[in-house]
């Protein structure tokens, strides 16, 4: 196992490279993420503002 | 055919579609790189000259990859969506373009911290990384012009032509740099890439290619559908959309 | 439509700025010897709708037609047969109003019953003022040696974006009559204003944007 | 009906244009001051070793012609922008990609040739001497019109924008690295005594399809910018 994480004595570059690569996999996933939930939040409101806007016309 | 796409290309109908082809791609690239990773760490030789650190590789590689590929894509959406008006090919170059930087810097970084204990440096003049470098300021110029124009068609249309001006000139950068780099470096360095490359190898390399490409589509749909709601919030179909979802309580 | 569409016409065109739309449905139909006046408050797309006029804008939804024709099919063809005189006419501050004029005619065409210094002196400019470069002019009068392209040009359409802004009662006056004769000749001519345009002889047909 | 010939209109604009930069000689001068002065520049950073000097020269020319022309760029359309000239130029009835070459060739004559007029004397400064000054100007003479080319599509993107400056390097100098590596590749080599003409012959084709595709990218970003 410790030889697995010595990596030939390579370890520091060899880990690095896979923790950079996790990284950049984490940002592109949250990124979509906070973008559609901010989208839909939006969405919801604007909707909500229209039906209030036609329930007042109508009252 | 042209038909058939065109249609396909109306933003309700890519909606619909792309949700389904975004789930499909993000568990498919779930499974690749889970094997790639296990072939990448456990199931493959260190080399005889790279010993471990060859396994960089296995994250380099596919960055690269798809920071090629990325910019491909934009530059084919944009010639769609210049030449047919497809909306939607905009919005999708237009989410291509972080994920494409994104990699694009990854695989400097990994270029880098594999070139470290090769070369003793941590960056040296290699055509490689130098045409990833230059790449790197496409995507930014991409990404920058994109977000400093206000209007989002104009912006969108905009950035096409330059997607475009850059595809060509790409290989004109890399021939380039290429032969600048064999004029001034004389003893060429160990590259990444052999003429012969053993199967044990090029398995994790295949898998996690694969799984990144995978990645990048899920993703870019999902930012390009996020994008597509925005523009469309005036529309019949995204109204009924959000009311069934606020009915449904999904969230 | 009709059978011969000779002229300017539009069709249900629509306009989206900054992800709100500025108009739609907007059409018309403007014949030979007409004169369209489109009125409207402030930010109501005036300007917009007339660069889409001239194709400098696409338009969200809709087409303009030259001669039934979309003006995207043969835009050369159309441009021969427009002028443009927007906020800024492309009056270089740097060159004099002759010089100016030179070119404009060099780029547009010019109709040969008129030479650039009769036509700076139709519409008025003091003869001293032909030589000293356009910046140290005032505004009227920059205003004046861009509306002088159109005593030069044989295009049939002008498109005039406010074309008074800036002129005194006599400078209105002399608009309004190169308007009227541009009519009488057969011209068409669509014009955004503020004031009460009185074209008194010419046809004169309204729209109401926002 | 008396459309004058697409000749007249083109000639027309690129007098115009070189009239309108002699009439601001002051804006003419700057790039090429910048120019020398960032040539000097490196002297003074340095171990002003001849040797060193003229090793470094071709790089230095170089990279000082490509910032002079960058600095220069903005000015290709600005000012027709602000005043409505460019409005104008999309309502004429001729191909806008050859009125943008004629805008393009005023350009590179009132700040590219300039640059080419002054680069002796830097080069001078820097030792570069015999054939390596003569192929220097060779390349100066396919490589700046060729930043011009290149730099029209740029500016043309970021025309409309109020602060397109720096988004404007951005977006250029990526493009002009092939131009750089073969020009000063060019000058290095007639420095060692080595075979130039492939360079050369490289900047050369270049310059030709540059001069095909340039103008109709340059076009078509102007129709968007304008939209």
């Amino acid at each position: 196992m410790s030889d697995f994480l010595h990596m030939g004595g390579y370890a520091i570059y060899v880990w690095a490279s896979y923790l950079l690569g996790l990284l950049v996999v984490a940002v592109n996933l949250w990124q979509p993420w906070r973008a559609e939930r901010e989208v839909w939040r939006q969405l919801t409101r604007r909707r909500k503002h229209e039906e209030r806007m036609r329930e007042s016309e109508t009252s | 055919m042209w038909a058939w796409l065109h249609r396909q290309g109306s933003p309700k109908r890519f909606y619909n579609w792309s949700g389904t082809l975004a789930r499909w791609a993000g568990w498919g690239s779930l499974l690749l790189g889970v094997a790639g990773l296990y072939y990448a760490l456990f199931a493959s030789p260190p080399d005889y000259q790279q010993g471990e650190s060859v396994r960089i590789m296995y994250v380099h590689v596919p960055a690269a990859w798809l920071s090629m590929f990325i910019y491909m894509n934009i530059a084919a959406a944009s010639l769609v969506s210049l030449v047919w008006r497809i909306k939607v090919a905009d919005m999708f170059a237009a989410a291509s373009a972080p994920i494409g930087a994104w990699f694009t810097f990854l695989a400097l970084a990994t270029g880098s911290l594999w070139g470290k204990p090769m070369w003793g440096t941590w960056w040296i003049w290699d055509a490689r990384l130098t045409s990833e470098l230059i790449l790197l300021f496409l995507y930014l110029g991409y990404i920058g012009l994109l977000a400093a124009i206000e209007e989002r068609e104009t912006a969108a249309r905009a950035a096409a032509v330059l997607a475009l001006v850059g595809v060509v000139n790409i290989p004109i950068i890399h021939y380039s740099v290429e032969w600048w780099s064999t004029l001034h470096q004389g003893a060429t360095v160990t590259k990444f890439d052999k003429p012969s490359i053993d199967w044990t190898m090029l398995r994790p390399l295949l898998l996690m290619a694969f799984s990144a490409t995978l990645f990048y589509v899920a993703v870019a749909l999902r930012l390009a559908r996020t994008e597509l709601l925005r523009r469309e919030r005036e529309s019949q179909w995204v109204r009924e959309l959000i009311d069934g979802r606020q009915g449904g309580g999904r969230r | 439509m009709s059978t011969v569409a000779e002229g300017l016409s539009a069709e249900a065109l629509a306009c989206r700025r900054a992800e709100r739309t500025l108009f739609r449905d907007v059409s018309f139909m403007l014949r030979s010897g007409e004169v369209l006046q489109i009125e409207g408050p402030n930010g109501c797309g005036k300007t917009t709708l007339l660069r889409t006029l001239c194709g400098l804008t696409r338009p969200a939804a809709g087409c303009v037609r030259w001669a039934g024709e979309d003006i995207r099919d043969n835009y050369a063809a159309y441009a021969t047969e427009l002028v443009y005189v927007g906020h800024h006419a492309g009056i270089k501050e740097e060159l004099t109003p002759l010089e100016n004029l030179v070119f404009a005619a060099a780029l547009g065409g010019t109709n040969g019953r008129v030479t650039p210094e009769q036509a700076l002196q139709r519409i008025g400019l003091p003869f001293e003022c032909e030589d000293i470069p356009c910046r140290k002019l005032s505004a009227g009068q920059r205003r004046r040696v861009a509306l002088a392209r159109l005593l030069l040009s044989s295009s049939r359409l002008w498109i005039l974006d406010e074309p008074f802004t800036a002129l005194d009662v006599s400078g209105r006056g002399l608009v309004e009559s190169l308007l009227r004769e541009h009519a009488a000749r057969g011209g068409m001519a669509v014009v955004t204003s503020h004031h009460a345009v009185d074209l008194a002889g010419s046809t004169v047909q309204q729209l109401y944007l926002g | 009906m008396n459309t004058p010939s697409l000749a007249h209109a083109w000639f027309a604009l690129l007098r115009r244009d070189v009239m309108l930069a002699l009439r601001q000689r002051g804006q003419l001068a700057n790039p090429l001051l910048f120019f020398v002065l960032v040539v000097a520049l490196f002297p003074l950073g340095m171990n002003p070793d001849p040797a060193l000097l003229r090793n470094i020269a071709p790089g230095v020319i170089w990279v000082g012609a490509l910032l002079a022309a960058m600095l220069a760029l903005e000015s290709m359309f600005r000012s027709d922008f602000d005043d409505g000239a460019l409005e104008q130029m999309l309502l004429t009835p001729y191909p806008l990609p050859l009125l943008v070459l004629a805008k393009v060739a005023a350009h590179w004559l009132v700040t590219g040739l300039p640059l080419l007029l002054v680069a002796p004397l830097l080069a001078l400064l820097l030792n570069l001497e015999g054939e390596a000054m003569v192929i220097l100007l060779a390349s100066l003479a396919l490589g700046t019109p060729l930043l011009s080319l290149i730099g029209a599509i740029g500016v043309a993107l970021t025309v409309g924008l109020r602060r397109g400056g720096v988004l404007l390097s951005l977006l250029v100098l990526p493009l002009y690295v092939p131009v750089l590596i073969f020009a000063a590749g060019a000058v290095g080599n007639a420095q060692a005594g080595m075979a130039v003409t492939g360079q050369l012959a490289f900047l050369g084709a270049l310059l030709a399809l540059a001069v095909a595709l340039a103008p109709l990218a340059t076009a078509a970003a102007l129709r968007i910018s304008l939209d």
